[in-house]
């Protein structure tokens, strides 16, 4: 995949956003400031952010809880993030729902659900409604190889074929679900293979080089764009941490785990960018600075931002009347519509959307 | 004008819909070159081509999962249960996906499940469901019960229009019937989700019901005129969720005595809450225990026999009334 | 597949029997006799017949709606269906359930629910209780095409080819779901694709081939019971009547349906028999004779059988405290085992079942 | 003879029944090599190995289709949700698999679907499920819903030694509580499922309740006699199918006030179908409205204000015991 300096730093760049936004969400964890579970994605990052930078406006992204690259890439903000880690009343979720389960249909993001599978179907329903307006638009849903056991997988792929709808999912395949290995799960070597029930395309590749990723999944977008389908794409990586936080994983061989260190996606991609000589000591200072100052600002906003209101705990539950227009469509910019706007706050959805990421000049503006 | 059935009237209500609006569209399992499995999409698929009349592979989950995410894109999908019964396999699509998503997204789901529900057709014990107590209980989700042909059309229309999740329950049992042919008005009328109605006037009892069994409760009522010289008064609920309290309590507050009949098993069937409303807000009103008249507590029967002596009807609801009347 | 006179013609008696016992159901169907919706399965004898003519006791079969051959081959009398069908309070589910819905763990049936698919795991469990103690039963999961389309279908056999457990799956490939063609349904040309989603050794046959049928299902179940785990078989027949007997079909092309009817399974069947001068028309007036005798008694009884109870109708919900016997175990004869005896009326589970089926001399005993 | 938290409770319910009745076995996801989500089963795999605690893919419906095959068989298997809300996934196979089963075909279905339930964990709207209302209006399999450290093990044992489908559902807010550490008999006890109990004696009121919610209503029973001198009886349903009506019933006709406290979403739960029972069977009796405290309806929140402002408490319960009291 030829590509310029900018788009390979910006890959870099968000690699790295990731992975380092997912360190200090460890640490508001372990400070106590974020309750319940916390899932980080140490060593997807090739596999989130490389599939998602192959997309462009009108695409849609259907991400589960490893998936924190793919929103950022499309556009949700870390101050957004935040806000939903420390569970705020002004959070996407206004404080009712956790982790990156976040979304905002006008930047083509479904919120997951918890239930694994689930959002495959939904990703369906998203690209029915693309081919049928004739959009160029594709839709990029993940899931975890755990998640492709579940019936909801069959279903979802097995319309998505029958419709030849324009919608690519990628199995993010780290080795494990929760504790349970791929050989209590599945008997296939490549969950590609799952591909031939659906007479889908299907590769297998390695989800820890993300240009590896881009080629394969941007091929994929591509053929779906063209009308040519579904596909499926399995991505090898490693979940080199615990399914949370909370667990110590013990149940990974040390051996195994440190195989997959050595291949570290970011460190393998920092290396090929120094060898082209494309980030300097001086870009990676920048970079870092950056990424830095985002967080920050990120956390300070979400600490600063007030708790949800316990007043409101009834509330939401029914979407009000009124027209709905169609996402995408000039009448979705349109106030009167009720889908235009999140009506339970009156205000653009994530609406901590609107400091956007900027990232450092010679990184280049997306 | 032509007198049309209950199942016309369901079609003719998505057809209007459908040509008002683009964004409608029906799926489902044989709902195009059949006409689904009771014909009510018969001549859609002619009218309005395959990608809006969309026969699916026989996958309940993948079916409502799409319809929540063709309603998140702001489409206003239907999505068709060949009979009530299976969506029993695409449940957690219901209540984790379509009944939370606005709750937690800000982004609402118009769409509208819909299918046959009901027994009384020697459909047994996979084919008679009344699944509305499961969806009454779920946050997030709107439940209709029509039991009229013109219900049925107004119903569905603001089904249709609505910005939620709603579970529509056509009575599979009322499809076809002769009784409930009607003219309906030629101009595009709607009737309001959530406000009951009064199918009779009375006095001395109130009698709570939706569905089939408004039938079972007028048949009891005009008895009750008749040889008891008891005025009843028969509330159709019409809508479940949302439930309609104040035309419930105004009418129990004036007759002071309490009927709920219900075709679905009775323990936390929907009688439990209307029950456990008015003993909660009405206690000072009430002369007499509040009644209920429902199935028993076990599945739905397949032998004519079974199935007869399992449904409520206006001799089961005779006698409560009666003995009701004379507390 | 090397097979004696006796078994031959046993097995065109099976499928002889399935045909005129559906014919016979349906003009009690058409004499409003029976209520409710009547599946048939004509064209579908030899895969029915033949899938199960394979088993042995201990094998456990999971029939679906068009699989009456499995049920009459396996032990289901037509005593016990034609008081099913009418829905008699002596049959096999005191007139709670219709159709074939039979069975009987004792004689290896389980009895189908209406929703497709869900049966599957069913035998899955099964077959994990069969590996468990190693038993040499092996067990025979049939569905429709349709149903290979149910989230449940890739959870049992995924399930299934991760435990490694002794089942076969057959699917009946009779081109439609009711009125869905299959290119609405799936994308796949063959059905035992899918079987490479699980790594599990899948085939595709002609369903309307008895003997190919056997040999198909017959590997595959020995190989199952030498422990080599499940396998999938596609039987490719057709669906030569309506979905239901109140379904007029003309949603299928006359001249498919009229193809189909030439390769009437029976039909050919026969044409081998006489050729091999295995069925003369002596022995074919005999079997004919026997059939109708085995179809009248089994109609007389359920006509001469009560209505079911009407005062029992809220009976039955809970099944009685006691011990439970493993099925197959000595202890599963012994009465005070809970599940020796249907405890509903006492008796013997299917006491229908009790005028065993008695095939003439020629044809040989079972 | 160690005091043992109301996990470990529940965990040497299911091995002690494993040791004695090599029927019983265990199936779930991450239920072997890592003892379970919350270590229920630590340790199983290793006394009895792989055949006995099965690791399964990420398939609900499977594991509970799987349990009802080899329950089928004369097995009695323990079918473990990672958190109860997964139940909605594999809903099809108990509502129409093994729930109608033996009443269909006379074959039993001994099995357990286990995991935890419940809120106060910040679990959000995906991990704090209270089911017990869709399985309560279920024919066909029992619900039990332990509170105590000794009924959790008791109740398990009865549950997994019953024939019938039993669902238990487990309150994770419970699990390692330090004030319900308990020391339990040696001996092979079990609880009866379909037995209430009466927590707490009292003439004024009967509060009734169960799960969790037990602990808020003792709290707030301890304030009324100190606060405002008044004897409440607090009665732990343990059990909801088969539900004790005798116990319910005793406690009212002496109390002649009923407060009904559940965790729950209101409409529809189970204190509807507890009120209705009342309101038509103890209507002389009551001296006051049927009370109800439960969730608002909604789905349940993650942020802890909301969870803390969602979840009934003794406060809430306090408030509405007062204005009863005072009628
Ligand atoms: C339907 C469903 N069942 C069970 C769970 C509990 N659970 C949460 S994550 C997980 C493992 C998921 O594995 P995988 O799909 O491989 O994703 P990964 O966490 O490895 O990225 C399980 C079983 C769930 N979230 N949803
Ligand atoms: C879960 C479920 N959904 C829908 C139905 C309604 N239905 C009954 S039979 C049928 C078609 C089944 O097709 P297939 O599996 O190919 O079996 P066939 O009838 O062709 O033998 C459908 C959709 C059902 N019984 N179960
Ligand atoms: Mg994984
Ligand atoms: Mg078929």
């Amino acid at each position: 995949m030829e590509m310029e300096r900018a788009d390979l730093l910006q890959i870099y760049y968000f690699m790295r956003l990731t992975r380092e936004m997912e360190e200090r969400t460890r640490k508001l964890f372990l400070q106590g400031k974020i309750v319940g579970g916390v899932y980080t994605a140490q060593g997807h990052e090739a596999t989130t952010v490389g599939a998602a930078m192959v997309l462009r406006d009108g695409d849609c992204i259907v991400p589960q809880h490893r998936d924190l690259g793919m929103h950022l890439v499309r556009g949700t903000s870390p101050r957004a993030v935040m806000c939903q880690w420390l569970a705020r009343g002004n959070s996407p979720a206004l404080g009712r729902d956790g982790q990156v389960h976040i979304g905002d249909m006008h930047h083509g993001i479904v919120p997951m659900i918890s239930l694994l599978g689930e959002s495959l179907s939904v990703g369906c329903g998203i690209a029915l409604t693309l081919k049928r307006f004739k959009r160029s638009g594709v839709v990029l849903a993940s899931c975890g190889d755990g998640a492709t056991n579940t019936g909801q997988f069959h279903e979802a792929l097995n319309f998505a074929s029958v419709q030849k709808l324009p919608i690519v999912f990628v199995i993010e395949n780290n080795g494990y679900a929760y504790s349970t290995p791929s050989h209590k799960q599945f008997a296939v070597k490549d969950l590609a293979d799952r591909a031939k029930a659906y007479a889908m395309p299907g590769e297998s590749v390695d989800g820890n080089n993300v240009l590896e990723v881009m080629t394969a999944v941007g091929n994929a977008v591509e053929n779906a764009r063209n009308g040519q389908g579904p596909a499926l794409i399995e991505c090898k990586t490693f979940r080199v941490r615990g399914h949370s936080e909370a667990d110590k994983a013990d149940y990974v061989p040390p051996e195994l785990r440190a195989e997959w260190l050595k291949k570290d996606p970011i460190k393998r991609f920092e290396e090929y960018l120094q060898k082209k000589k494309i980030l300097t000591a001086a870009r990676k200072d920048e970079i870092e600075a950056s990424i830095k100052a985002i967080i920050n600002d990120a956390v300070d906003f979400a600490e600063s931002s007030p708790q949800a209101d316990p007043s409101t705990v009834a509330d939401f539950v029914f979407a009000p009347d009124g027209p709905i227009a169609l996402i995408g469509s000039t009448q979705a910019q349109d106030e009167r519509y009720v889908n235009s706007l999140d009506r339970r706050t009156g205000q653009p959805f994530n609406s901590v959307n609107q400091v956007p990421l900027t990232l450092p000049e010679e990184v280049g503006k997306r | 004008m032509t007198a049309i059935t209950y199942l016309d009237a369901i079609s003719q209500a998505i057809r209007e819909e459908m040509r008002r609006d683009e964004a409608v569209f029906l799926l489902g399992e044989d709902v195009g070159t059949y006409g689904g499995a009771f014909k009510v999409s018969a001549g859609f698929l002619e009218e309005f081509g395959p990608e809006r009349v969309i026969d699916t592979p026989m996958s309940e989950a993948a079916i409502i999962g799409s319809a929540v995410g063709s309603a998140l894109m702001g489409m206003r999908p239907i999505a068709e249960m060949q009979y009530i019964d299976f969506i029993t396999c695409g449940f957690d699509q219901i209540i984790n996906m379509a009944s939370k998503m606005y709750w937690r997204s800000g982004m609402p789901v118009p769409m509208v499940i819909r299918g046959p529900s009901g027994g009384g057709t020697k459909g047994g014990p996979f084919h008679s469901a009344s699944p509305e107590a499961w969806f009454f209980h779920t946050p997030g989700i709107k439940v209709v019960v029509p039991s009229t042909t013109y219900d049925a059309k107004g119903l569905l229309k603001s089904a249709i229009r609505d910005n939620n999740p709603v579970l529509f329950l056509e009575h599979k049992l009322l499809y076809r019937q002769p009784e409930l042919r009607a003219e309906l008005p030629d101009d595009d009328y709607t009737v309001p989700l959530g406000k009951a109605i009064v199918r009779r006037e009375g006095e001395d009892m109130t009698v709570l019901t939706y569905g089939a069994m408004v039938y079972q409760c007028m048949q009891a009522a005009t008895v009750l005129e008749e040889e008891d010289d008891l005025e009843v008064e028969v509330v159709d609920l019409r809508s479940l969720t949302p439930l309609d309290r104040e035309t419930i309590m105004e009418s129990v507050k004036h007759t002071n005595k309490v009927l709920i009949v219900h075709e679905d098993a009775l323990t936390g069937g929907i009688g439990a809450e209307l029950a456990a409303i008015l003993a909660e807000e009405l206690f000072e009103y009430l002369d007499g225990p509040i009644t209920r008249v429902a199935a028993p507590d076990a599945p739905f029967p397949y032998a004519p026999p079974l199935e007869a002596a399992f449904l409520p009807n206006a001799e089961k609801i005779l006698t409560a009334a009666r003995k009701l009347a004379a507390y």
